[in-house]
């Protein structure tokens, strides 16, 4: 049985991840699961200065999910460099990979060029796609164009793997896939959160300092299996599915749904262990299932 | 720090407003301390979906079990409250900072729910200190009696003066003489206005006043970034990771 | 208190009503409310000859929401004159709105024209969105120059208010809505559901027999608040919100965030008495604070 | 039909497999008929988000209770399996039609959890009819015993022969002597393929049979569309208004 998964040039130990924003760069989960075993830690997002993020309240629950607004809160690429990856670094077989964040195409192209000679850094994880930062990549990640080129740009910059992440706020998260693979990405991950808003009706305001947040959770899963669904029916590179991952058997609901990989987001909080069991259950499955790669779950649905 | 699951031993209502719940805590789970809180999960649902923290009111070492108080709010403390011994609780702890005292004298003060983790902090630190309890609430129904140990007796203040002191603790405090603070530290936790009045009374009286800071959390455990509250210094910190107990001076009041 | 609505050149009593495909044609909700206390009942999707709609299963339930793919089984045009209109007609004070479903352009036009002379019914709600039919009106929904085309179309069919309803599976709602607006829609409505899957993986294949389904109910009220909102802000006929309403504060959510009226749907299938017991909510909450239009609720949020 | 808060009254397991649940059932809510159901819901939660259809398995006038037999097999089982008597049930019914038989002979055959409706309609008939009460299990252990009572004594069959007669019931049915059938109706409840073997059984031997159809519901009132069969006639039906129970001649069986 092979749980490996090629992505680019380079493979992932076990197809078992977990997302950007739901695992801060690793630490904190120490205490709840082997991250060696792990197949990727995609980190909180990056920016190239530091940045506070929204005011407080940055969190609200919804129903079966959770809306947030942190807005891409991160120390910064200096201080990700001198003071988590020296961390990271001594991980041995779990692919640490940055999730990048700018406000501008040039700070994605700076950022990449900055981090690139690390080897730690197993790879990108392009977020194109957060939905709470004002001016920021909601222009980006929703017209296939500026995909396209933007990947091709960072493609000319490094050779690792390159994974654009997609929002789910849009017409067709497909052709948006198509033109990141057009571009040259080496995978597509989705989806990163859909906009939601909950209002306070007591205080007559929104609940969120920053009115609107990006829901995540189990609420959004079958939304996050019908996006991995169409695009692994679009794309010939591999599509890493996320999006409400509480356990085995959803991760397995979207390899089957054409994912290659998957990422568990917001159940980090609520089982911070799950990440690290996942990996067991699958291959529990493809026993019992009789299959002997990642691969093989792509040919049972049509 | 641990992620369990735990028994729920006693689910008891102390007055209209309180209730306690006691729980199995094996002391292998790390032993809880004033102002250290837990989040806890309704198993089987996703909707209660996020834990939600409950700062440990007492630990029994002696029966491995430990308690926190609650009142009825909203999705998990309605739940919570129809639940009965026996029944099974996830919950991640202990979790977060404690509170401390470094004078001889300390007054811990309480409102509202706010009231667990502060009789936990006078249990455990009137044997040192020169301890003053001082507890608010609306009125005298809500009081639950029931919850105070004779070794901590309970100055009482209600808003509408039908039991105790009338006024807010604050008030209360402002009555007190001058002398009372010196070498004395507050310990507070309950709303946040309640909170500021004392940072800037503590600040007037010149005594140190150690807040618990109440945010919206997702995690409980630092990563997600989204409890955060502004420091005077012009940073951030997590409520539940720096946190939740603050020295009321590095706490931008808003 | 005025709890009316005004909508093209009628009014609604209540902006309460029971959303298209939630409710029947009313008969089976009689013994939990009194149906002439709602604002009004969108009919189950019309068509022009009757469907018998998907196989089974249609139905799955999902965290805190559920997917349907019933594929707008319905008695036809000639069926809900004969059998249905009668029935309704006997309400006196809730407005009757048939939710009208095309496969083509020319059939959204045929269905108006002919039940256009039924003074029974107050007016249409136009359903450009439903995910579930092949070939179906994805196409129309998406496109604001199709949508912006077909109104201006049905407009010069009737006078009675014209209600485009919107999917809630494109890049900007928005300006879909201001092309709704543009052809001359009184209203719209938001959201319908979206796309979404699961995955028996037991079986290795998607639960509903027609692979993916609209995902409706508390998961997606997040979702529909926050587009309300955006949408409520670009254009300036009535919005009708929906998705996830379960008691009167999530309608006030809705109202708050600039709709002018609102529809329960799935919460209809859990508690059957709700759609009758929102209205006093809302007037309860009107009076708490003072409010005593419902365009009062509009001016509390920027 | 009623929409309606009900008490627990007892949560008892019977078998490994079998629990029954017990609730206070007032008489303004209407007698509840062998094969009629509810649609059942846990206040306070939206996951599990629809009600549940459970069949009656009794009702108890003079005590005004009613009960259904469930197995835990997924989000609300689990959660009802915790609960305790005294805990309050959304409870929507009696919701759909009746299993009835106009002939002498009944013969009851339940499989699985279609135990429940089986056993009451087997309670009901037996006084008037000439009742063969048939089950069938997977193997000893899952048999719950207590459910049946003396004067509807069952034969029972288990796939693995580890008590009554070895194989399933429809084999059983086929050992019996053909006159057993005339003037029959058989009722049935259980796994769609143990129903429409019946359906051909039945067919064969010239026999009527009811079925109770299991569907996905949304509603279970008839307004959602979602739970439809196809009928031989080419019509679709709602199990949850024109059934559950059907002539096993007008199902489409796949
Ligand atoms: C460190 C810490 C320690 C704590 N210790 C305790 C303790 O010891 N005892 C205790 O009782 N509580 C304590 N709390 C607070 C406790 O976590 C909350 O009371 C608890 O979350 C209530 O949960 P709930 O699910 O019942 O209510 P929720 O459903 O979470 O609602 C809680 C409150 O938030 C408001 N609210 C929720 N959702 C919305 C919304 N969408 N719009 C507007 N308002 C909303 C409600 O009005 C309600 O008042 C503590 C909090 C922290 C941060
Ligand atoms: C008319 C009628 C009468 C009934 N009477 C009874 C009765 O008397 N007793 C009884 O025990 N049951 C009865 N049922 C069935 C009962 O409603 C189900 O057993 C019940 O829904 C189980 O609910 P649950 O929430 O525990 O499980 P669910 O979580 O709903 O799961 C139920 C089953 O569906 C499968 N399932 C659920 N979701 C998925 C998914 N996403 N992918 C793949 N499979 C899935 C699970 O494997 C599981 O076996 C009846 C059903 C009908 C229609
Ligand atoms: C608190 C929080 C912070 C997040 N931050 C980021 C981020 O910085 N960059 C990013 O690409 N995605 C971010 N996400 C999105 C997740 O990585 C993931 O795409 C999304 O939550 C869906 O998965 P889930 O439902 O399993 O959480 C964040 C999500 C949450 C809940
Ligand atoms: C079972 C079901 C059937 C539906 N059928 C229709 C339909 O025929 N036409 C339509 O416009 N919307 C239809 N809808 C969508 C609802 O009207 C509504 O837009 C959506 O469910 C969101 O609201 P809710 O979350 O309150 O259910 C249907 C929804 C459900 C759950
Ligand atoms: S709750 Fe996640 S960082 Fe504090
Ligand atoms: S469950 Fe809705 S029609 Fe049967």
């Amino acid at each position: 049985m092979d749980l490996r998964v090629r992505i680019g040039n380079k493979h992932l130990q076990t197809p078992v991840g977990v997302a950007s924003g739901t695992f801060g760069y690793g630490e904190e989960y120490e205490p709840f699961l082997d991250l060696d075993s792990l197949g990727a830690i995609y980190t909180k997002a990056i920016s190239l200065l530091p940045r506070q993020g929204n005011p407080t309240p940055r969190i609200v629950e919804t129903p079966s999910g959770m809306l947030n607004a942190i807005g891409l809160a991160n120390v910064g690429a200096d201080a990700f460099i001198t003071e988590k990856i020296p961390y990271l670094a001594r991980l041995s077989s779990c692919a640490v990979i940055p999730n990048i964040s700018g406000k501008t195409e040039q700070e994605y192209l700076d950022l990449v060029e900055k981090l690139d000679p690390y080897d730690t850094l197993w790879g990108y994880e392009i977020n194109l796609s957060c939905p709470n930062v004002k001016k920021g990549a909601l222009a980006f990640g929703t017209d296939p164009a500026q995909v396209e080129s933007i990947t091709r740009k960072l493609r000319d910059l490094t050779e690792k793997p390159l994974i654009i992440k997609l929002s789910p706020n849009v017409t067709d998260i497909a052709c948006i896939a198509q033109a990141a693979e057009a571009g040259g990405a080496d995978a597509v991950s989705l989806i990163n959160t859909l906009v939601g808003m909950v209002i306070d009706t007591r205080a007559k305001k929104p609940f969120l300092a920053n009115k609107t947040g990006g829901l995540s959770g189990p609420a959004v899963r079958p939304i996050g299996v019908a996006m991995t669904y169409k695009t692994a029916r679009s794309v010939d590179i591999p599509v890493i599915g996320m999006g409400g991952i509480t356990c085995a058997d959803d991760a397995i609901q979207y390899l089957l749904a054409g994912a290659s990989a998957i990422q568990v987001g917001t159940w980090n909080f609520i089982e911070p262990a799950t990440a690290g069991e996942i990996a067991t259950g699958i291959q529990a499955y493809m026993k019992e299932h009789a299959l002997s790669t990642i691969a093989d779950f792509h040919n049972c649905i049509d | 720090m641990n992620d369990a699951s735990v028994t729920i031993v006693q689910n008891t209502e102390h007055s209209p407003t309180f209730r306690e719940l006691s729980f199995t805590w094996d002391a292998s789970l790390g032993r809880p301390r004033a102002g250290q809180f837990l989040e806890l999960r309704l198993p089987g649902t996703t909707a209660p979906l996020l834990r939600r923290p409950f700062a440990f009111s007492a630990y029994d070492e002696e029966n491995q079990t430990a308690s926190f108080v609650y009142e009825v709010r909203g999705t998990t403390t309605q739940l919570l409250s129809t639940m009965e011994p026996g029944m099974p609780l996830q919950i991640l702890g202990p979790l977060g900072n404690m509170f401390h005292a470094k004078t001889k004298g300390v007054i811990a003060v309480g409102g509202g729910i706010g009231l667990g983790p502060i009789l936990y902090a006078a249990h455990q630190l009137s044997p040192h200190h020169d301890l003053t309890l001082v507890t608010g609430y609306r009125s005298q129904e809500s009081i639950p009696y029931s919850l105070y140990t004779p070794s901590c007796p309970p100055s009482i203040c209600t808003d509408d003066g039908s039991a105790g002191v009338k006024g807010n603790v604050v008030e209360y405090l402002e009555s007190l003489p001058q002398e009372r603070f010196r070498d004395t530290t507050i310990l507070a936790c309950g709303p946040h206005p309640m909170l500021a009045a004392l940072a800037s009374f503590s600040n007037a009286v010149g005594c140190t006043c150690l807040v618990s800071m109440e945010e919206m959390m997702a995690c409980g455990i630092g990563a997600c970034m989204g409890c955060v509250i502004d420091r005077t210094d012009g940073t951030k910190a997590r409520v539940c990771k720096e946190g939740p107990i603050f020295n009321s001076g590095e706490v931008v009041w808003t």
